[in-house]
């Protein structure tokens, strides 16, 4: 049982690992501060023959900086993450460069798409692929997440990538991946009776590889069919 | 029930709201009422506001000079109820009666108007599901407008339904003499309800009908 | 309550929600640019809406803290309303 | 009660089953929801049976139809519909049938009349009837699991598109009962609000200012109006789905544009009042458990009205925090993680608060004090893990997973149910007339606090590890796999959890009868309602009390017991009570 957060492999990794970590040092204080007194307290003034508890009120010294200094911190873990967020979040952060993806969810699978050799997605030479998605490292992807039945969500838990898909809307998600290797994609929004087996890979390729995936997939593209990966 | 003080008049309990029970809960329950059209009208708001083109031009549609004759029956048996409640703070109970029943009446007519203008709508194809509007006025998939307008002025409507059978049971009641001039809690909640429907309306025939 | 001695003028109001009314649907019906439009008839509608609160539900002789339960769902129904249409 | 039955001579049913009197009206909330807390806890030991045991077969599932358990030669299987089914209604059923009438419909019944000295609700016919549409509700919801595609399975959320059309998961009857059960219900609280906001309003007895009131009440008082102004929105919703489900309107799906996200915005500006519905009153049953505990007035007892007002007033703007991986604005995420995080301020007054009452106390652990304190250090806790998904970087990696479920449990768990368990034990003697066992009472806490804790702690680190929340089989994703012996623990812990509150059960029932009396004043508490005999008559109150001051002056030094009930007269005052009614302070 730990409360470290498995490793990450994406450019947004450290920005969210900080965020978290600073929050679990923040709130782990606040934690052990309270509780601490709670037990103290308990024990300290427990019930004995004689004692008679202090009749105060309050003070409104202790009440102005138990206001103030909670108010500053959590003002404080707002506006640090303000960047990150809008790094991840906002479609105006997507690097030029990303290369194009879209990704169709549906009961029970995605549907990846890849632009193919032109570099542009929704022409002839497209590549497609069953819940095994193919990137390059290094390089950000921009992708179109998109839905045909009902809300499902998709998840990296490495690359620290979570987006409700939404049917009537065109999502824009990016990351970029920092290794190579296959990672697991996950459904994060119930979506029916198999809600569960909604997973997939992610497979992470040195960038020539990836090219070299590319140009066979191209190459047979009419059978591109990835389903016996799995 | 519904007397102003006598219920309270023993107990010389704090100021508080400064009105009666009943009058205060009737007010609390329409607060609840105001959020419920906010979800309404709200929804009304936002899908056309997000799909424009789903929705009729004025007077395309919804016949308007019809409803707002309507808006001004309903406005009438407003004038109405309000005299009912004058007359009875004055102890005429004849003047109540008269008046409830003028309210009642108009209160019908504005729902047997509404059911009619229902009826001719669905007969041109304007119903609440999906497709059927679009192939009668060729607006394509526009089930957003009547979807919405249904539930709107269909809970509207029901709210108006309610008043009307509330307000047979406050003539009851008028006939059997339980009202007077220190004692008419009842007409005057029945009142603050049929107001309030009025209100929504004026609100829903703005935005539906007009804009 | 309404009734310090003299009748409030239940239809003088009710001629000026008629009118107002006739107003509503004439001008609904100019060539206005929409955003006009749609603004004078709120203003209209929310004009004739207040009348009806303060003189029909006599919140006019109510007592002032009345008046702020009274309004106290309306901030939230707009909150509700623009932040939503934000989104689209 | 016996003296009283004969002047009142009601036939049995009026006085016991279609009651007006608030206190008994108290007392069948109170056996109708814990009997729904037993169905849901029962319920959720199914989940996890699932979840420790994946697709091995349950014990007993035999007993259950083949729609939901799969019977294979070993035993029988639970299928993913069924459990889709399960979490759906053991989150429906804790939160609107259990926690929400054992907190505003037990305690704003009980207590509100008497802790502000009226002799019953303003409208006790009203009362009645909430009563009596919030339990056909409640079975209505039960019934929905015989019913042909089985009960609603989309979470109690029930997001659209999912819950607005059946031919996403096969359930159609199922989803619209559950839809038709929450609209009633909602009618329900709704007759609850207006009685118990009139009521406080309008029937405070001479004397009880504003700020002599007990923070029980200040706390149902604001809940009530979380309730009147939240509920009719989530009634709007929840009609506008039931017709895309019935008669084929489009507002929820997007085959004819309709918007998705729609309903989680009105779900959610709902739902977020909602969970502080459910935690206000908690948190005004612990202040006044708390005061009484330690013997010691409420420590800053205007900040903690002012917090619970202002709890209840940024809960209207924050809803957004559910909805930041919805694909929502993100400069709209932007500002609903800083609402968010803001609301964290006042509950840091309360909890402060509620350390500096303690402090310096002559601190008396009796059963309802532990579950209060226990109250504060998980309350503390499920808080804290708020602030986490309030950062949304982090909660793009921990949206929907089970740190989400470990911070549900321990705000509604942690910080509800054990507060429900204080004011029960608290307040059991003015609805029964006697205390329930002390002894027992301190074994159920003391093994709860520790079973629950080895249940829900654990959560939040396999949450941390990605482990997605409403899968049926988490063994289906290999990363998970690591996983599951920390979920068999969970498990086998759950099963001894709810093996545990038996000793409750068994406690309060026995009580009953065989309890101690209580007498007037079993706790030396102040308020009003320990000046009546327990139980009190119908009507409460002999004369009207007279309030002459605050609910919480514990150990004041110009008395000799360390309590001074809010109507004794101050000394001065003994010959002859002048009263002079407070003008209202607000
Ligand atoms: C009683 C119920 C209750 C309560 C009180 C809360 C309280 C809070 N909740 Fe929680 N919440 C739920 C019930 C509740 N919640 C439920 C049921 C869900 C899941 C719904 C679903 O999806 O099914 C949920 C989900 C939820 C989410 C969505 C997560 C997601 O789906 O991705 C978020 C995000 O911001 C959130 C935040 C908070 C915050 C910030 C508070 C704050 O109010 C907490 C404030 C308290 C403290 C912070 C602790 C005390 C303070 C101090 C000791 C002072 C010092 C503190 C600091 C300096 C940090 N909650
Ligand atoms: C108040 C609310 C509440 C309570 C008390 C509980 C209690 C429990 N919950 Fe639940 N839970 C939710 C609210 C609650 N839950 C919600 C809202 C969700 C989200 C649903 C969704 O995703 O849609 C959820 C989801 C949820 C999940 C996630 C499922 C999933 O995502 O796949 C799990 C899994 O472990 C779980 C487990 C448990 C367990 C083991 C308990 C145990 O603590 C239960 C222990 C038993 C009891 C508490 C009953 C004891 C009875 C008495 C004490 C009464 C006795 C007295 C007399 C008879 C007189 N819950
Ligand atoms: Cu797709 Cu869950
Ligand atoms: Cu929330």
């Amino acid at each position: 049982m730990s409360w470290m957060l498995p490793e990450s492999f994406s450019t947004f990794g450290p920005d969210v690992d900080f965020l978290y970590y600073a929050i679990l040092v923040v709130t782990g204080i606040v934690f052990v501060i309270t509780e601490a007194l709670l037990v103290y307290f308990v024990i300290r003034y427990r019930r004995r023959d004689g004692q008679k508890a202090t009749y105060i009120h309050g003070s409104t010294k202790a009440e102005i900086i138990w206001t103030t200094v909670p108010f500053i911190a959590v003002l404080g873990l707002a506006f640090i993450s303000i960047p990150s967020w809008n790094m991840m979040k906002n479609p105006d952060s997507v690097p030029a460069d990303a290369l194009d993806y879209i990704i169709n969810a549906k009961q029970f699978e995605w549907e990846i798409t890849y632009a193919g050799t032109d570099g542009v997605t929704g022409t002839a030479d497209d590549i497609s692929t069953i819940n095994i998605m193919h990137v390059p490292v290094n390089q950000a992807v921009n992708i179109t997440l998109r839905s045909e039945d009902v809300l499902h969500s998709f998840f990296l838990p490495e690359m620290r990538v979570k987006q409700d898909a939404v049917p009537g809307m065109d999502i824009t998600v990016w990351f970029e991946a920092t290794a190579a290797g296959a990672y697991p994609i996950g459904c994060a929004e119930l979506c029916g009776n198999l809600h569960t087996t909604m997973g997939g890979t992610l497979n992470v390729y040195e960038a020539a590889e990836f090219e070299a995936w590319v140009a066979s997939q191209s190459a047979d593209a009419d059978d591109a069919d990835d389903q016996e990966d799995q | 029930m519904s007397q102003p003080a006598a219920s309270t008049a023993d107990r010389h309990p704090m100021p508080g709201m400064m009105v009666y029970n009943v009058k205060l809960g009737m007010w609390i329950f329409l607060l609840s009422e105001v959020m419920f059209f906010t979800a309404l009208i709200g929804s009304y708001i936002i899908l056309r506001f997000a799909h424009p083109d789903h929705f009729a031009e004025p007077g395309a549609v919804l016949n308007v000079p019809l409803t707002a004759f309507n808006t001004f029956v309903l406005i009438c048996s407003s004038v109405s109820m309000v005299k009912a409640y004058a007359a009875i703070t004055q102890g005429d109970q004849k003047g109540l009666k008269f008046w409830l029943l003028v309210t009642i009446l108009l209160g019908t007519f504005f729902v047997g108007v509404q059911v009619y203008e229902y009826i001719i709508l669905a007969q041109e194809g304007f119903v609440p599901m999906a497709e059927l509007y679009g192939v009668a006025h060729e607006i394509e998939g526009a089930a957003l407008y009547g979807a919405t307008f249904y539930t709107m002025t269909g809970f509207h409507g029901t709210h108006v339904t309610i008043g009307i059978l509330c307000m047979w049971f406050v003539l009851y009641r008028a006939w059997q003499g339980k009202y007077s001039a220190n004692n008419y809690g009842g007409v005057e909640i029945m009142g603050l309800y049929w107001h309030f429907v009025d209100l929504v309306w004026i609100i829903l025939f703005t935005i539906v009908y007009l804009i | 309550m309404a009734g310090n001695g003299e009748e409030p003028r239940y239809f003088l109001i009710w001629f000026i929600l008629f009118v107002l009314t006739m107003a509503e649907v004439g001008y609904a019906f100019l060539a206005l640019p929409q955003w006009l439009l749609a603004t004078g008839l709120i203003l209209m509608a929310l004009w004739k809406a207040l009348l009806v609160a303060i003189y029909y539900m006599h919140l006019k002789w109510e007592p002032k803290r009345l008046w702020i339960l009274a309004a106290s769902p309306l901030p939230l129904a707009v909150i509700l309303v623009i932040a939503v249409l934000t989104e689209f | 009660m016996d003296a009283h039955a004969h002047a009142h001579e009601m036939p049995w049913i009026r006085r016991y089953i279609f009651s007006t009197d608030h206190k008994i009206i108290a007392i069948q909330f109170l056996l109708m929801s814990l009997f729904f807390l037993v169905v849901g806890g029962l319920l959720a030991a199914m989940i996890r049976w699932q979840l420790g045991f994946p697709s091995e077969p349950m014990p007993g599932g035999m007993l259950l139809p083949d729609e939901m358990m799969a019977p294979t030669p070993a035993g029988a299987i639970m299928l993913p519909e069924f459990y889709n089914s399960l979490v759906t209604m053991h989150g429906t059923i804790m939160i609107f049938f259990a926690i929400m009438p054992l907190l505003v419909g037990v305690f704003g019944n009980l207590l509100i009349p008497l802790q502000i000295g009226a002799d019953d609700m303003a409208f006790p016919r009203l009362n009645m009837a909430s009563f009596w549409m919030a339990f056909p509700a409640g079975l209505l919801m039960l019934a929905s699991f015989a019913v042909e595609g089985g009960a609603a399975g989309a979470g109690w959320t029930s997001y659209a598109p999912l819950s607005a059309s059946g031919e996403y998961t096969g359930v159609y009857l199922g989803q619209q009962l559950w839809l038709i059960s929450l609209t009633i219900l909602g009618f329900a609280s709704l007759a609850g609000a207006v009685n118990y906001i009139t009521t406080i309003i309008n029937m405070r007895a001479p004397g009880m200012t504003w700020f002599r009131m007990p923070l029980a009440t200040w706390a149902l008082f604001i809940t009530a109006i979380l309730i009147l102004l939240a509920i009719p929105i989530l009634a709007g919703a929840l009609i506008m789905l039931l017709f895309d489900q019935t008669i084929g309107t489009g507002f929820f799906l997007p085959a004819s544009d309709g918007e998705p996200l729609l309903w989680q915005h009105l779900f959610w500006f709902f739902g977020h009042p909602e969970v502080y519905i459910l935690i206000l009153p908690a948190m005004g049953i612990t202040s006044d458990v708390l005061a009484n505990g330690a013997r010691k007035p409420v420590f800053g007892y205007h900040a903690m009205v002012l917090a619970i007002v202002s709890i209840a007033f940024l809960s209207w703007i924050v809803w957004g925090h559910h909805m930041f991986q919805s694909g929502m604005n993100p400069m709209l995420g932007t500002t609903f993680m800083i609402t968010t995080m803001v609301i964290a301020v006042p509950s840091a007054i309360k909890v402060f608060n509620w350390l500096g009452t303690i402090y310096k106390g002559n601190i008396h652990l009796h059963t309802p004090m532990l579950h209060a304190l226990g109250f504060v250090s998980m309350f503390i806790i499920g808080g804290l893990s708020g602030v986490f998904m309030a950062s949304t970087p982090v909660d793009v990696y921990i949206h929907d997973t089970y740190f989400i479920v470990a911070h549900i449990h321990y705000v509604l768990f942690g910080g509800s149910l054990f507060a429900i368990f204080a004011g029960v034990t608290f307040w059991y003697p003015k609805m029964f007339g006697r205390l329930m066992n002390e002894k027992w009472g301190k074994i159920h806490f003391w093994l709860t606090l520790i079973l629950y804790n080895l249940v829900f702690w654990p959560m939040h680190s396999i949450g941390i590890q990605g482990h997605m929340r409403r899968i049926y089989d988490p063994t289906q994703y290999e990363f998970l796999q690591p996983l599951q012996p920390i979920n068999q623990f969970i498990t086998v812990c759950v099963f001894a959890l709810v093996a545990v509150q038996a000793i409750y059960a068994l406690n309060f029932i026995i009580s009953i009868w065989k309890g101690k009396k209580a007498g007037n004043n079993p706790w030396h508490a102040n308020s009003l309602e320990w000046t009546v005999p327990s139980p009190p008559p119908h009507g409460n109150f002999e004369l009207v009390p007279i309030v002459y001051r605050g609910p919480y002056e514990y150990s004041a030094p110009d008395v000799e017991e360390d309590y001074w009930l809010q109507d004794t007269p101050p000394p001065s005052e003994t010959a002859a009570p002048a009263l002079e009614p407070q003008p209202v302070a607000d």
